[in-house]
């Protein structure tokens, strides 16, 4: 009979089987016949069978590595140590076959011969080895042509990841692959050595369809837009007229209500489109963003540990994208060294905006407050002001007088 | 036009500073440009239109009349080096040795000939497991298949979770395949999954999302705390300050009464393990989204508050994921997600046509969000 | 010269002027002259010049007067005293001349002959008196034929308050007077005895309209609906086609759409109705409320102190009001001795609410929960369970003969 | 039908009951059936519908066949006996004797003989000061008058007070007067003032609101917090934390970077003034509303951070409001209340087209409030 009776099940149904690529794996490696049967032992236990790992690293490395150690070591020998290696993935995650085989060759011998193609933040993942397979691991990669660095993990920026934007895509309105190279480029340190208040992730989505999930998975989102109008190809409408009902998919379906159909003529009022992509979703042919491209910045988004999950905020309403990139630098720069004095241990960078005031990151970092940034106004008149909004009054000299420091007094 | 050669010159020479140093590190992943195919490269950032040509297949026309197909094939994410050099095979065979992967765990496969498309496919199929293509949508006709679902680690690899995910993605995938393999739902719908709260797989806002709970305390290892926990940054992971210092015995505890089992400790300190086999399990999430298309990016809400873990094929959990996939397929309007559905029918109505049952768990009483989150702008849909 | 110019400036415009009103009652009374002066310094000075009044009180009641002094009693002694007594009025502020003549009278003898008809709360106050004036106020007022008693202040019930309602409305779904009327005379003892937590507001209101400002003024808001259909009267909407545009101005503005008109009949999807009047407003001859009528009670409304504003939330979606009203009595009792039990020193109920969870207050109240009292479910996983939720595992078992206590455990 | 002399008597029997005490004590307001005229207790429940006759003027119709008109006319709330009892000459002449109030302060006068209207309107005219009639709405066609402004204290009585009450009311009510002459505004606009952020007025669910802020900390009286306050409740009482004990000198001290200057210490405490005649003034909130009437309830947002006091006729205060109203009233569709037209336009276009500027203060930063707040249901539009 066979060891694992219960993960057999999970190679029947149409769906590739994780279970039979574990087994592939096992073929050719002892670790991945290990994991196997520890799974197996799981799927009995119904719990896991990992301990934390300690601190492994490679030399001159913070993160990247996640340290994993089995529970039952004696059984399961091969699996004894576990540690996954986060790989910084090329950007948009292309690959020349060349360089994939290559790193597969170098995970044969270094590791389990399992993957995750790809992590949840956009590393290529290297599923379980041995400590003392690390450095070899990592010199191996080095060696390569183009070389293979680590990717993040810890309190740092974690490895910057981008949509396939202007790849192979008519609506991005920024170089995506271009901008979340630089960053990565750029970041090296950061990106390396885990010395934040906690984790900080980048991610580059070239239009607001948001294909690489950025406004709910990346402190720092960065999402493509345009301001002046869309452009129309009256006459591609007129194509799609014949296959849709123009009307009810894509004039009702506007969120303002800023477009109109005449039955020959698409009008959209541009001052009242929010850029939602919809009708250009609809109508790819006859419609697309307009011209004055850049993109706007969501700050925050981040799972619930420890006050709630998020989807970003409107930070930057506007950026214009053009290398060498320097106001997104600076304002990356400007952000982390706040962050970095203010921020308390594992604090993510969205809950410090909330704890401080979206005004206090707007005056560190000199951006201006706008409507854009709120879907509504406060609803409390509890408002700060600093001493140099108030009027210098009698009462403010006698406060003076008694020593008490005013709000935004040096 | 993208001036290449500059580009990777200024990568070269990057690296080539980076080389100068003792130990040679710091350099970040290669250039993109130098894993593009020629397609790509040629007509980047002149891509005019697409089309979908049939499920899991893509054309993408250049302004300069450039043509390329791609084909989508699902994966399970866990791959066996040995499957990838299948992919490079097939890769070689029919794109000239490049191959991407997408951003919900699918491998792409770029072609410029369209004859290639069927036997590529057929490739695929040829592999065991075979490697099915679908997944793609076509807002045009509004027609839209299911893709993949985002997951994360499980018992597969992480120390926290209340559940696997490779095998409950495994069974709901299979379950729900003839949505994959055919555009038949009448909008987006991305499922994902999360083996704990800690959400790695982001299932905050997805249109269902799958999420692994723990149900009961830590039950305290106090020889684990004291070899290998920091007492004050324990007691400060707990959201609930649920936990007290225990100074004496150098240990912690917990106030039973205020845990909501989160599992933020054990995170931060190995001495505070909560598996309980019988009580972990799963809850079931919905409504979230990300797009900022006709409406404005949603978080995802609790809707099934605990299904117990039943390996190897949690048929309770694949249960509802149908019910609410296909109550909401058969009563949405065209583009209609299934946070716009709930938006147009109202909760009530929801928990009506799911045959879910409402019960005081999905009442948020979780105070540390401040409000303050409900009037930032969460959204790219503004008015210039 | 006047004595008053600035204040004189108010005496100009159309709007009829309080200034006039103080002059009016100070043709007779010192007070209202001597108010008349110090408003004019508070418009000079621009702050007030009224300090905390200490406990003032009358004979057997806690509540009701508004302690006031002035800061400047020698320059205007004639309001170095100017408490308020709150008085509760009739209900829905419909009242005889007799009696309004008969507490003129009074006020006159006792007061300043200022009055603010009416209290924001819904009191009929009259504006400043000396202490030693209360008592015989009160008694003068208790003697009146019907005898008019006094209304709510500090930590107590408020005086509860209704509007119109059935007595000149077509859509009152309950008799918002006699239910308001009867909480009054049930709960006499708490309006008179400040002895809660904090303050605690009745409203009534017969339909959501809510023409008392329920949902927003009080921690328990009384609101008029129905559950089955809305009565249509085809005849009278055929009519209103002939002065309005039904299409544009009714069913294209209902919230959910449940509504169409073909130009002769007008139908309701009343499953997707969800009561908003707009329509019944529009048609009040074609369309009115169903039969099968009651209240949704809100909780919760209140100003910002502390934990910021709030409008009520659904708490009871739905009460059949009928005398003597036994269920909503009930749910008082008990809502009121859980607040009073939990609840911090100033802390409304409905903060004490969100403190402790929806769940603990439908718990002890025995309410079902239902996605009415949501405007969405929660979006964290961070969910309570009892231990009676639980099943009795190992895990579970090994807690127990550590001796911790589990959540919901006697 | 109500059975009257039923209900009178159970009121009379209670009021006995009340006399056998030795005090007579807790008794209530008279009964309402007392204070009804005959028409309305004729037709209690029964109306069946109601016109509007023209601004200020109600006609209601009962099943019956009765009718009877309302005639309504503004006051300032704050009234001297003597106009109450002009009040009653004109009830007495015209309505037997009978009067109510409005819950926003109004004065009605129902009479069921139509040719009464225009003599009593007439009357009211004559008063000195005159008292004009109207501030009602017609939702049949589509047409509202601007009704009173509900108001509190200020520096006429109350102890906390950053501007007057009723001196800003007169000034903004002159200002718009046409506005509640005539029913020309698009829809429903209530507005609303409180003198402080106890809001008393409940401004914090009005189309428009006149709130009173103080912008500087208290001024901490020493010897007064000892005699006056109690030391842990005024701790307390800072939503902000700002407050220290200082134990040994028995009084407290204000962290002022802390301070967002809301009062509440000063309410607790008679010993922590913070009067600045300079630096008190008013914010205006927006886009409030309190029926359900096609849209949900909503709080109001401040949308100008701080006006100068300007007695006596508060001239800026005038001016954003009036500015406010006119914005909106030109741009709203038919029944689109402050509300509706924000949520259709966006905030960016309510800056826009008001000419307000957007400043930082407006960004709420008030992190007291949970965010579970808004995942419960404010409103009570559901589906049954
Ligand atoms: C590997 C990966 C899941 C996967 O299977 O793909 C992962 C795995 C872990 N995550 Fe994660 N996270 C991964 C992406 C995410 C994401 C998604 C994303 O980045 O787009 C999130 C949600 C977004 C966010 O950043 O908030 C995420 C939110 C967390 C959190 C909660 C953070 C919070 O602020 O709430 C933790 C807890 C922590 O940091 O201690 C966490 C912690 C962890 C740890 C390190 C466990 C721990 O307790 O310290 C997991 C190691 C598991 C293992 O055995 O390898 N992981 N984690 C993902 C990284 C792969 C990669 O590099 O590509
Ligand atoms: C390949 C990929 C980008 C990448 O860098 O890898 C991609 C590619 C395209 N997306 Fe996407 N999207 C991809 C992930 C996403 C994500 C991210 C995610 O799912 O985690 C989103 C946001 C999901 C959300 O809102 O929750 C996303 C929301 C969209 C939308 C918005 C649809 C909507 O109605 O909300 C569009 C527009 C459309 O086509 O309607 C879109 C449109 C497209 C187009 C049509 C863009 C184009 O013109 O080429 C591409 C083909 C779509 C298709 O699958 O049929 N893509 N797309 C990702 C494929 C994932 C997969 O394997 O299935
Ligand atoms: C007289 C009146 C204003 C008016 O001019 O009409 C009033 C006046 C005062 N209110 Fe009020 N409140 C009055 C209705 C309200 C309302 C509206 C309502 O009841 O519909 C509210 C908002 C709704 C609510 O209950 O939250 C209101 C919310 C407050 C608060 C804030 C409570 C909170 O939880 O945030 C305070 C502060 C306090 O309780 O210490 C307060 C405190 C006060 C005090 C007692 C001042 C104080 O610091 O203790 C004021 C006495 C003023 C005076 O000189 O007479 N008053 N107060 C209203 C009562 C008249 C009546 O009985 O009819
Ligand atoms: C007399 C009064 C009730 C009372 O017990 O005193 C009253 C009486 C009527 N209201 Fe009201 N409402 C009264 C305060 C309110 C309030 C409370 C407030 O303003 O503080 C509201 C909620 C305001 C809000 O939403 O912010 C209110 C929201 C309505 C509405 C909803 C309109 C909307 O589109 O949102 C209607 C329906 C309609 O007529 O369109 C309504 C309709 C009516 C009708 C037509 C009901 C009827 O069939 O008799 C009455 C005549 C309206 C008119 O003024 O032309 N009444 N009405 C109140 C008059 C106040 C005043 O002097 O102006
Ligand atoms: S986010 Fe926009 S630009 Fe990027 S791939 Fe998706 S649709 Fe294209
Ligand atoms: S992008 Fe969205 S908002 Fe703009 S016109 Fe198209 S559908 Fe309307
Ligand atoms: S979701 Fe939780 S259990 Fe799953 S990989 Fe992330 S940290 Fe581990
Ligand atoms: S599981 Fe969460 S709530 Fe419970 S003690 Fe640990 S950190 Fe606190
Ligand atoms: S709340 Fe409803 S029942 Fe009461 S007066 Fe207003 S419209 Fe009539
Ligand atoms: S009451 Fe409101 S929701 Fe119901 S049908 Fe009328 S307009 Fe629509
Ligand atoms: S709002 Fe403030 S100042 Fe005005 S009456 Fe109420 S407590 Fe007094
Ligand atoms: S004014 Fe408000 S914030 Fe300032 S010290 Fe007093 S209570 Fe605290």
């Amino acid at each position: 009979m066979s060891e694992t009776p219960m993960l057999d099940e999970l190679e029947k149904g149409p769906f590739p089987s994780f279970v039979t690529e574990i087994k592939k794996a096992g073929e050719t490696k002892e670790a991945a016949r290990d994991l196997l049967r520890l799974l197996e032992r799981s799927y009995k236990d119904k719990k896991t069978h990992w301990k934390h790992g300690g601190i492994v690293a490679v030399k001159g490395y913070g993160g990247g590595v996640i340290g994993r150690y089995c529970d039952l070591p004696d059984e399961f020998p091969a699996v004894a140590h576990f540690h996954t290696v986060r790989i910084n993935q090329p950007t948009s995650k292309f690959y020349t076959t060349k360089s994939l085989r290559a790193i597969c060759d170098i995970w044969e011998k270094r590791g389990s011969g399992i993957t995750n193609f790809h992590g949840s933040t956009g590393d290529f993942v290297l599923l379980g080895t041995f400590t003392e397979e690390l450095q070899p691991l990592r010199d191996d990669l080095a060696e390569l042509d183009p070389p293979f660095d680590i990717g993040g993990s810890g309190s740092d920026l974690r490895t910057p990841s981008a949509c396939i934007g202007p790849a192979r895509c008519e609506w991005a309105c920024y170089d995506t692959l271009d901008v979340c190279y630089e960053m990565t480029k750029e970041y090296q340190m950061p990106l390396h050595r885990p010395m934040w208040p906690y984790k900080f992730k980048i991610k580059c989505s070239g239009c607001p369809n948001d294909c690489v999930a950025a406004k709910a998975r990346s402190d720092f989102a960065i999402i493509g837009t345009w301001r002046d109008d869309i452009k129309i190809d009256q006459n591609e409408v007129k194509e799609y007229a014949k296959i849709m009902d123009i009307q009810a998919e894509v004039v009702d379906l506007c969120p303002t209500g800023c477009m109109s159909w005449d039955g020959s003529t698409l009008s959209i009022d541009n001052a009242n489109c929010v850029r939602c992509m919809h009708c250009i979703n609809k109508m790819p042919k006859a419609l697309a963003p307009g011209d004055d491209r850049g993109a706007t910045v969501l700050i925050g988004a981040k799972a619930p540990m420890l006050d709630g999950s998020t989807i970003g905020w409107v930070f930057l309403p506007f950026v214009k994208l053009e290398r060498p990139y320097d106001e997104l630098k600076e304002t990356l720069d400007n952000l982390w060294e706040w962050w970095d004095e203010e921020g308390k241990f594992r604090e993510r960078v969205g809950e410090l905006i909330w704890r401080k005031g979206v005004r206090e990151v707007l005056k560190v970092l000199d951006i201006e407050p706008s409507p854009y940034m709120v879907s509504s106004p406060r609803n409390n008149p509890f408002m700060f002001f600093d001493k140099s909004e108030l009027i210098h009054s009698d009462y403010i000299k006698e406060l003076e007088r008694r020593g008490i420091k005013l709000k935004g007094e040096e | 036009m993208v001036d290449w050669e500059e580009r990777q010159k200024e990568y070269w020479d990057f690296i080539a500073k980076r080389r100068e140093k003792d130990y040679f590190s710091d350099f970040g992943p290669p250039h993109y440009s130098l894993m593009l195919p020629p397609v790509v490269k040629d007509n980047y950032g002149k891509w005019k239109y697409h089309e979908v040509v049939k499920c899991g297949v893509l054309k993408h026309v250049s302004e300069s009349g450039d043509v390329v197909y791609s084909i989508r094939a699902v994966t399970p994410r866990l791959l066996s080096i040995q499957t990838i050099r299948d992919f490079c095979d097939i890769a070689d065979k029919y794109c000239d040795g490049y191959i991407r992967w997408t951003t919900r765990n699918n491998v792409e496969f770029l072609v410029t000939d369209e004859s290639k498309i069927d036997p590529l496919i057929n490739d695929l199929k040829a592999m065991k497991p075979a490697y099915p293509v679908g997944g793609t949508h076509d807002a045009v006709t509004g027609k839209y298949a299911l893709s993949n679902i985002v997951h994360t680690q499980g018992w597969v690899h992480c120390h926290t979770p209340a559940i696997d995910a490779s095998g409950i993605v495994k069974a709901v995938m299979d379950e729900l395949f003839e949505y994959f393999e055919e555009m038949k739902l009448p909008a987006l719908c991305r499922i994902s999954l999360a083996c704990c709260a800690n959400m790695c797989g982001a299932v905050h806002a997805s249109d269902i999302a799958i999420v692994g709970i723990h149900r009961a305390p830590p039950l305290i290892d106090d020889d684990g705390v004291r070899r290998m926990c920091e007492l004050p940054s324990t007691v400060a992971s707990c959201p609930n300050a649920a936990i007290k210092m225990k100074p004496k015995e150098k240990t912690v505890e917990v106030d039973s009464e205020k845990c909501m089992f989160c599992g933020n400790c054990y995170t931060m300190c190995p001495g505070m393990p909560m598996f309980d086999p019988e009580n972990d399990g799963t809850a079931i999430m919905v409504a979230g989204k990300i797009s900022a298309a006709r409406s404005d990016p949603a978080l995802s809400k609790v809707v099934v508050p605990w299904i117990p873990n039943e390996p190897p094929r949690w048929p309770k959990v694949v249960d509802a994921v149908k019910k609410i996939l296909e109550a909401w397929a058969s009563d949405a309007k065209k583009h209609e997600r299934i946070a716009e559905w709930v938006e147009r029918i109202g909760w009530e109505k929801f928990f009506e046509k799911t045959g879910l049952e409402f019960t005081q768990h999905l009442i948020n009483d979780y105070n540390r969000t401040p409000y303050i989150y409900a009037q930032l702008r969460a959204s790219t849909n503004f008015r210039w």
